[in-house]
């Protein structure tokens, strides 16, 4: 985790503060998903509180504490109160996995410039690798895989725990459908394996930082202007992702476990004030780790290859702005990340503009959706993407 | 040192405790939950004994799979919390504990007593062991294990079309009420 | 101070005594628990002391068979699981019931 | 082990912030007193028998047994897509690919069985 203080500081301050920058895009999230509606609706949405509505949130969350506890008489109590805590978990863990931005490298310092005065640390510190993500795992999407698939026993957890008909009965509909869909999802993924060969996030996105190179018959090819984006090659196995990611999020058009219709609110329908917003803060979290594990997988992650890949921005920074040392990596970290941010919002939006445009399937056809359509056509896109890649450079090599 | 012992014994404590809740709980869903539980914080000792691959596999198939089909079948029985939960019989329930806590005991003294004889003491702790990667586990399953790697792959299909077969016998928890 | 110093270098020893308590724990939850699916996960928790142990060997002598063991067996022990729980829904389906002591008495 | 420290800290930090949040609202909210109606489960008015009576489909059981299979053998396939190249490179691709096309066959075979004896079907 560090040698020395300063180093453990920084990486514990840094897991806290993505874990806390998840907590706070919820209300952001439900701001823009209230305003976004309103907007697709032609209506207003939140807009007394403070400018623009903004200040909603603020009294939605003191709202939210301020609730009366309350545990169904015939419930688990533990388990009832456990639900939502594991809830929190999954999305939490597998989002500080992924890579935010490139690492920052920071040589030897004395001293910290602020503009105009600098303060003397008296002794030397450094050199230090910060990652710009939680934590660094080598196996990364194996790792994400297996923690968003513990989402399912939260669901469960506050069927049971609740005692009640409906909540049981949309826990097991939601956890039916998130392992459906895991299939799909996992099985997408393989292409992304064949292509890239790894399982480390940062490598996949320092593969997909170059020019579009790929072997054709066994020579090498390059398309300069065009980034060597995942999508690129994987169409099919993209547009699987994400649909299988909607899935696992149990957001529209996927949402019957919550359908309102028929099981008043679904898993939570005991749950009230901060706990249900728990679960909000899962489902979020999940909405926010589906859009970073798209951009990372086949949107070039933090990278935009002719403008925005390290080489370039670090030139940037360096040449053009005429910096040198820590600034520099710091500032080129800093900027990549804000693509990052960039990418992911699109995502987010495109998960909040989905849910006001597409009806709801029902259960049955979600259902064969998952196993008779999405998995053999991720089947299909494996097994086509093995070929491709054996006849590219089998017989040529 | 202190490094690696830390993590080791909090781990290890962890999966003790839950696995000895797993068959003490007399509510089978918390038996369910807590064996979930022990599986997770194996799968983090996977992780510490540089078998990343491993360890994810563990998560994904353990905890994310097979736990949420032991959670779902309970759920799917209704059972109330056991009032008996354990076989009766004191004197048989002494000698099934006494003999498996001889059992563990002979192999706690087998362990401690045997490894000095093999190649891999304490003293080459992280030393000697360089990090495996997934791709090496990866050339040696197929090179060296592809029939084994196939007829699981049989194997697994068997088991579908029996777990379907089976799921036909007639009854059914609608049926019957 | 040799005791201590036995204590805080964990080593193969300390996994393995780990593996023993385990496998120890998960048989006495098969001896003695009645619930068919509880012995069930008695079952999961002796084929997971079995996989650490395999797990801890392979990491310290740096032998990748033992990593492809532990994959077959977690394979073998998933179908197991579901192969295992199809028959007891099964026959909890015709008889309500899923005490260990009643399976003895079904006959052909 | 030490590079799991940050995971175990990010799990310990999100637990207890979870706790906390669970325990704020049962200090800070109203305390009004329970009765035995208001503790019935949101149904329909009746008492309920709890959740434990309910009665579900086989249908979900049968499910997660047939993700459990087909999960596993999708595991399979990261290690195989992993080595792809490595093989290719080595000029062993033919045989890589066959080896996987023989256990790809006999998922698909799995898969369509499966559809086909309407075991995935939900009226």
């Amino acid at each position: 985790m560090g040698v020395d203080l300063f180093e453990i500081t920084v990486n514990l301050v840094k897991m806290i503060f993505i874990f806390v920058m998840m907590v706070n895009a919820v209300p952001l999230l439900v701001w823009v998903e209230r305003r976004g509606s309103a907007f697709i609706q032609n209506r207003y949405g939140p807009n007394r509180v403070g400018p623009l509505g903004l200040v909603q949130l603020l009294a939605d969350a003191v709202k939210f504490i301020f609730k009366e506890e309350f545990v169904p008489g015939k419930g688990h109590r533990l388990v009832f109160y456990l639900a939502p805590v594991v809830a929190l978990i999954p999305g939490a863990l597998a989002f500080a996995a992924i890579p935010l931005s490139m690492p920052i490298e920071l040589g030897e310092f004395s001293q910290i410039p602020l503009g105009l005065f600098t303060i003397d640390l008296g002794e030397t510190y450094g050199p230090y690798r910060f990652a710009f993500q939680g934590y660094e795992i080598g196996i990364g999407i194996v790792f994400v895989l297996g923690v968003s698939s513990l989402a399912a026993y939260a669901l469960l957890m506050a069927g049971w725990g609740s005692a009640n008909k409906y909540s049981l009965y949309g826990a097991l509909r939601a956890s039916a459908q998130t392992i459906s869909y895991e299939l799909a999802l996992g099985l997408s993924l393989v292409g992304i394996l064949l292509l890239f060969n790894t399982f480390n996030f940062k490598e996949i996105v320092e593969i997909q930082s170059q020019a579009l190179t790929f072997s054709f018959l066994g020579s090498q090819m390059t398309v300069p202007y065009l980034p060597n984006w995942g999508i690129i090659y994987q169409p099919v196995g993209a547009i699987i992702f994400f649909a299988a990611m909607f899935a696992e999020t149990n957001r529209l058009p996927f949402d019957l476990p919550e359908a309102e219709a028929e099981l008043v609110a679904g898993y939570h329908t005991e749950y009230g004030g901060i706990k249900m917003n728990m679960f909000y803060i899962g489902e979020y979290g999940h909405m926010l780790v589906a859009s970073a594990l798209m951009v990372t997988f086949y949107f070039g992650g933090y990278t935009l290859y002719p403008f925005f890949t390290p080489e370039t921005v670090n030139q940037f920074w360096s040449e053009t702005m005429g910096l040198t040392g820590n600034p520099v990596a710091l500032l080129s970290s800093l900027s990549l990340h804000l693509v990052f941010m960039v990418k992911l919002v699109i995502f987010l939006w495109v998960f909040i503009h989905v849910r006001w445009t597409l009806p709801r399937f029902r259960y049955d056809q979600l259902m064969d959706l998952g196993w008779k359509t999405m998995l053999p056509w991720a089947l299909a896109n494996t097994i086509l993407t093995a070929v491709v890649i054996l006849i590219m450079r089998a017989a040529w090599s | 040192m202190l490094g690696a012992a830390i993590p080791f014994y909090i781990l290890s404590f962890l999966v003790l405790f839950f696995a000895y809740k797993t068959i003490t709980s007399p509510n089978p869903i918390h038996c369910a939950l807590h064996l979930a539980i022990t599986m997770i914080n194996l799968a983090f000792i996977f992780f510490g004994l540089n078998s990343p691959f491993i360890g994810g596999v563990q998560l994904v198939v353990y905890a994310g799979a097979v736990m949420v089909l032991f959670v779902m079948v309970l759920m799917l029985f209704d059972l109330k919390t056991e009032v008996r939960a354990f076989s009766r019989g004191l004197f048989s329930s002494f000698l099934k504990v006494a003999s498996s806590g001889f059992l563990a005991g002979i192999l706690i003294v087998g362990v401690l007593m045997s490894t000095d004889m093999l190649d891999v003491t304490s003293d080459s702790v992280g030393v000697g062991v360089k990090a495996t990667s997934s791709t090496d586990i990866a050339l040696l399953l197929f090179n060296q294990y592809v029939f084994a790697f196939e007829v699981l792959g049989l194997l697994l299909l068997l088991v579908a079309v029996g777990a379907v077969a089976v799921s036909r016998i007639p009854g059914g928890t609608h049926a019957n009420d | 101070m040799p005791m201590t110093e036995a204590f805080l270098n964990v080593g193969l020893n300390h996994y393995l005594i780990l593996s023993a308590l385990l496998f120890t724990m998960g048989m006495i939850g098969v001896l003695m628990r009645k619930n068919v699916i509880v012995i069930l996960m008695g079952i999961e928790l002796m084929l997971n002391a079995v996989n650490l142990s395999f797990i801890s060997f392979s990491s310290y002598s740096g032998n990748l068979n033992g990593q492809i063991m532990v994959f077959f067996v977690m394979t073998i022990a998933a179908a197991e699981a579901a192969v295992g729980l199809a028959l007891a829904v099964a026959i909890y389906k015709r008889y309500k019931e899923i005490n260990i002591r009643f399976f003895e008495q079904l006959r052909g | 082990m030490t590079e799991l420290i940050p995971v175990f800290a990010l799990t310990g930090f999100v637990i207890l912030f979870g706790l906390a949040l669970v325990f704020a609202t049962s200090l800070l909210g109203p305390k009004t007193k329970q009765s035995k109606v208001k503790q019935l489960a949101y149904e329909c008015g009746l008492e309920g028998e709890g959740a434990d009576s309910t009665k579900v489909p086989v249908k979900f059981y049968l499910t997660a047994i047939l993700f459990i299979l087909f999960d596993i053998e999708i595991i399979f396939m990261y290690p195989w897509a992993l080595a792809y190249k490595d093989f290719i490179a080595t000029g062993r691709g033919l045989f890589i690919f066959s080896s996987m096309a023989v256990f790809l066959a006999i998922f698909i075979f799995g898969l369509f069985w499966e559809i086909r004896s309407k075991a995935l079907e939900w009226e």
